[in-house]
């Protein structure tokens, strides 16, 4: 297995599913000429040339909705979002055309699509450019949405999301793309709709996804060293669907859980996992189960303040500490 | 711009066309009035918005396509689907809600699709499949084709933004896109005038260096030629034209607005009824002497029968089984 | 009390605010000329000329900023979306604009606006036509979410949202517009994060708003008949802020609830409702909170298809069975 | 369009006029050099666009506004801010994120407010604030006053949906709008001709049968006169302009993006810089001799003593208090 990190394992991913695939092309805001805003797609417009590797106007709405056009007649396009942010531009597109067009025609045409980029807060970009999106897309049937938090998982989980016959959001992190990690080479697919315990424990289960796996890791860690509680963290990869057996299983062995999510807290994809938890596991939970989002204001541009609003380590090991009664 | 090509001499391939063109007048105008019947019964529900009036621009630019070409349009797009062929039981099925139409009962009135002949719905949203035409258009640029892609859509719509979005992408990459303006005055109760800065719709294709033609919506001919010009400048050159076709409903916006409403006036309503596109064919066939009154009302006859007998399977057709609530969400 | 449709309230709060503050104004796609399309602003025209009547092009994300706009220079603009369907086109405009301005000016800038129309199902408009907002508007901070039930409420919660220095989400019902109720003459305010139980009970809670209040008041009539169970129905009102004191006082006393909306269940509303009361009730609970949503599909145009899709006086019931352990 | 009025001659208001302009475009070029210095020591964060080679846009065009007047723009907005008359140590220490900055420190870059001075943001999603403008110039006509507002966007923005469905809508309402397309040629590292299929923005108009005018956007007198025609045009006839002022970025998209980059050569980036607009109008000060060198000397010394100054003021505030997380999402 090579080191890789995150970006160049979504770059491989595309690459290798680009060469398998003559149907798959990369569309986006400066994917092509400038190599992507975020160079995830680096050195693909030499490999694949301009009509694979398609670099759009400022017009989310209109590239989004010629993705799925695209789609309808069986390419399986890759559409690229500089940051989630501007693809609230596009909502209509992926809510209204990508995601019922299968059911309203009735079954008979798939939209074999991703809708791809960086999701969340990175670093210091305010209220407009540091929005996540993970309960908003994950609110819609017809979708699916993933989250990958380590290079292996960008890799498997993009492989896997543009080879599935539906739309596929797959939320990535500016903050994760320098990341590295041991990414298997070649075929790697990271089956969608499948977690994954990225560090076992049995005192509480940390849930979480994308850059929140990093931060309930580190909250586990401290607990582990100063206070002897054993956290199990269970990374979602998979928004929709959520892998509830995963969720439950963590559950059922620890008793008690806290969700982390990057986004805000009313109506937030982690309010659905507590939904799941506390009606299919009513009778094991020692404790309610505590969430720590972001807090519930625009991000603030000031660093602390925006170090604040985020969710960390020390809120996350303080919501465990109250579900474990140590307060 | 090109200029005309098209015969429109006395050649029988001609009579033939226009004789074809004019049964499926016909069959639109009947089936729609036989759709607002069954709607006044409740046989079907929701929106639905009749074509009754705007039969020429359907069949004459659908005449003018291959069967491998893609069809795509908004929620008045009964009309459309005849036109592409898709037979009048599965359509007027599809309107009814049932397991045989079209879209097997679950897409109704605004979202009619046949994928095998490529009519690629029916879309609900004003705007907002014309980025998808110009997807369709870029599959077919990708895919080194010569088809094109046929997209209908109201005035309206060219006020809103994916429009222009549209419009720009089309021109820049080059697609074999037809962006066919049914401009029939009103989007819903807004005179165009009332909402737009410059009402010749086809001024915005200046912004887009794109070619453009204004074409008479009620001269099925016209539309015809008009969209052969089009589409071989998108078959041969791969670029997108921007087509107005004035034009004019004659009835309400769908079924729940009244026949004139108070935007526009009765008078108004019937001055446009004597340009009806369909009485405008068949007196030029008849002035030429291809056509008679028995004539005529056979081909009526035909049209109307297709239409009782559409709407006879409709009634007899099943619902979707309770189960069809959950299936194609996704696909496998 | 007069006896008004909800149409006819919603026009008389229009009305009065308009005629008490020359500052508000109503904007959307066809409330002047037309008299709106469901009619709500009938009159109004003719009433207080085209200055303060705008009919608009179909331009959602246009209009809803220039509402924004006007805002941001002391007006106080209702923009009407002919549905919340469209209002997914202007999304930018109402989270990025109207939700984020007062913060990112550091409280400069009040953006006094309400966005309003009918949210939800009507009856066989099919998958595009059918979308309930309610999660989503309710996700984001910045904005405040009203979503009334009756006449009354539609009257007094309209007017406190024109009142409001914030912008407040309005969401109707066309299938609400016709329903008749009583409703205070004149200075009739519903303020804004109050709940409201119409229907009280012993055994189970009902939380619901909207056209779901309907639904649970069914509910609760058939429970109470068929089974002597009393169910208390809880009507939110408010989605954001949302009253936790009233449902946790619910609760408290039946110890039981069944959570209704007419969105979907994933990251919905009702999620972030079962969040609180696990989080905050967790020890009056005798079973966990069960929810009735929308099915988790697109909706189908099919009559019967569509009610099976839609949340239904039996689901609330089956719900309430199992909540109660009779089943 | 109007022809042109203002006064170009040696009278001494005029020179009043340039004098000032030159100062303000010295002290925005200064500012920025700052800014980019503090922003490599890591006291400014996230993005950071620098407005240097395009002073004679917001300069000359400010010039030409009323105190109540708006003003609205995007991200790259701090000479907008400065040239509108916000301190430069409130903006220095808002792109500090201290609590002393003319947006408490919330807002950052790309969201710079002064309500007092009518300057209305700092936004961020390209072709946002298109809209919020038309309701400025809205809220203006509802009251009746002669204001104007003045709206800077990029001319990457003029391929989204949101400009025209503003460019339609101001021109059916009559806003008094000022559509200022500072074209740099560049949105990002994509060059306007790659996604545009017309380049001269101006020729949007004739869809909005707008009033427009290209502007060279390196001469701050042109700008300032051509918006002087604008104002009155709205001030008069509340009719709203496009202006596309044809202008250049010397440095980076932003402070993360390359100097040049792989879209532009070095070479293009150093024949613009010739053009500079600074130079170019103390130049022409001292060929009407009313500056020397040693007046020019002067000036900018004058500029960088204020920069440093908003550095040192920046560098000395505090941060926001942390209660300040919650405070400001709602209004009372
Ligand atoms: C984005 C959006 N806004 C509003 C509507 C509601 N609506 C449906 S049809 C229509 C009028 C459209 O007029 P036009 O485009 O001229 O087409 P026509 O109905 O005349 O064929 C409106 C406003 C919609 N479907 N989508
Ligand atoms: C809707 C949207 N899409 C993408 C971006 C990312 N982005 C920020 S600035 C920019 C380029 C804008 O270019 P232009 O409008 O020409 O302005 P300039 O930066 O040249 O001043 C892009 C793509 C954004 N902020 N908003
Ligand atoms: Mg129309
Ligand atoms: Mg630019």
């Amino acid at each position: 297995m090579a080191t890789l990190t995150y970006r160049d394992a979504l770059n491989q991913a595309l690459r290798e599913e680009m060469q398998r695939d003559p149907d798959v092309f990369l569309m986006g805001e400066e994917v092509g000429v400038y190599q992507g805003a975020y160079k995830v797609s680096r050195g693909l417009l030499e490999e694949f040339g301009p009509m694979r590797i398609v670099d759009t106007p400022i017009a989310e709405l209109g590239f989004a909705g010629i993705g799925v056009g695209a789609a309808m007649a069986g390419l399986r396009p890759v559409i690229e979002f500089m940051t989630w942010n501007f693809a609230v531009l596009a909502l209509d597109q992926i809510v209204n055309s990508a995601a019922k067009i299968l059911y309203e025609s009735g079954g008979q045409i798939p939209i074999p699509i991703v809708f791809r980029g960086p999701n969340g807060a990175a670093l210091q970009l305010a209220a407009q450019h540091s929005q996540a999106w993970d309960a908003w897309v994950s609110h819609i049937p017809g979708l699916k949405v993933v989250a990958p938090a380590t290079p292996a998982d960008a890799k498997g989980l993009l492989k896997a999301a543009i080879r599935d016959n539906n739309p596929v959001i797959v939320l990535e992190g500016e903050m994760l793309y320098n990341v590295k990690g041991e990414v298997p080479e070649g075929e790697h697919i990271v089956p969608i709709g499948q977690a994954d315990v990225k560090r076992p424990g049995r005192d509480v289960t940390f849930i979480c996804h994308s850059k929140t796996v990093a931060v309930a890791l580190k909250a586990a860690e401290q607990m582990a060293e100063h206070e002897g509680v054993s956290a199990e963290v269970l990374d979602l990869r998979s928004l929709r669907p959520l892998d509830e057996e995963a969720i439950l299983g963590s559950v059922a062995r620890t008793n008690r859980a806290v969700v982390i999510e990057e986004g805000w807290p009313h109506a937030g994809i982690g309010a659905q996992v507590v939904d799941v938890i506390q009606r299919e596991a009513f009778d094991q939970l020692d404790a309610p189960v505590l969430r720590v989002t972001q807090a519930d204001v625009p991000m603030p541009y000031n660093k602390q303040l925006e170090r604040l609003a985020k969710p960390s380590p020390e809120r996350v090991v303080a919501a465990a500490r109250r579900v474990l009664y140590l307060d | 711009m090109a200029t005309a090509t098209a015969q429109t001499t006395h050649a029988p391939a001609q009579h033939e066309l226009e004789h074809r063109m004019l049964r499926q007048m016909l069959l639109i105008r009947r089936f729609e009035e036989k759709a607002a019947e069954a709607y006044a019964l409740g046989k079907i529900g929701g929106f639905c918005h009749l074509y009754i009036g705007q039969e020429a621009v359907a069949v004459g630019s659908l005449a003018a396509l291959r069967e491998d070409d893609y069809v795509i349009s908004s929620y008045r797009e009964h009309g459309q689907a005849l036109a592409r062929g898709l037979p009048a039981n599965v359509v007027m099925a599809e309107l009814f809600g049932k397991a045989t139409g079209c879209s097997k009962g679950k897409g109704g009135s605004m979202h009619l699709f046949d994928a095998g002949r490529r009519f690629m719905g029916g879309h609900g949203i004003v705007g907002g499949h014309v980025p998808l035409a110009a997807g369709l258009g870029f599959a077919i640029r990708y895919r080194g084709g010569d088809q094109v892609c046929l997209c209908y859509f109201g005035e309206a719509a060219v006020n809103i933004g994916a429009f222009h979005e549209t419009l720009n992408m089309a021109s820049v990459y080059k697609l074999p896109v037809i962006f066919l303006c049914e401009n029939n005055r009103y989007g819903m109760g807004t005179a165009f005038e009332r909402v737009a800065a410059v009402t010749d719709v086809v001024e915005h294709a200046c912004s887009y260096d794109m070619a453009a033609e204004l074409v008479n919506g009620m001269d099925v001919l016209a539309v015809n030629e008009a969209t052969r010009r089009a589409a071989e400048r998108a078959r041969k050159g791969g670029r997108p034209t921007l087509l107005e076709v004035r034009t004019y409903r004659f009835m309400g916006h769908s079924m729940s607005d009244p026949l004139h409403g108070v935007y526009r006036t009765k008078e108004e309503v019937e001055e446009q009824r004597k340009r009806d596109p369909i009485s405008q064919l068949a007196g030029k066939l008849k002035e030429e002497g291809v056509l008679d009154e028995a004539g005529l009302n056979a081909l009526d006859a035909e049209a109307r029968a297709a239409a009782e007998d559409a709407v006879r399977f409709a009634d007899q057709s099943p619902d979707p089984d309770p189960t069809e609530l959950t299936t194609h969400v996704l696909a496998d």
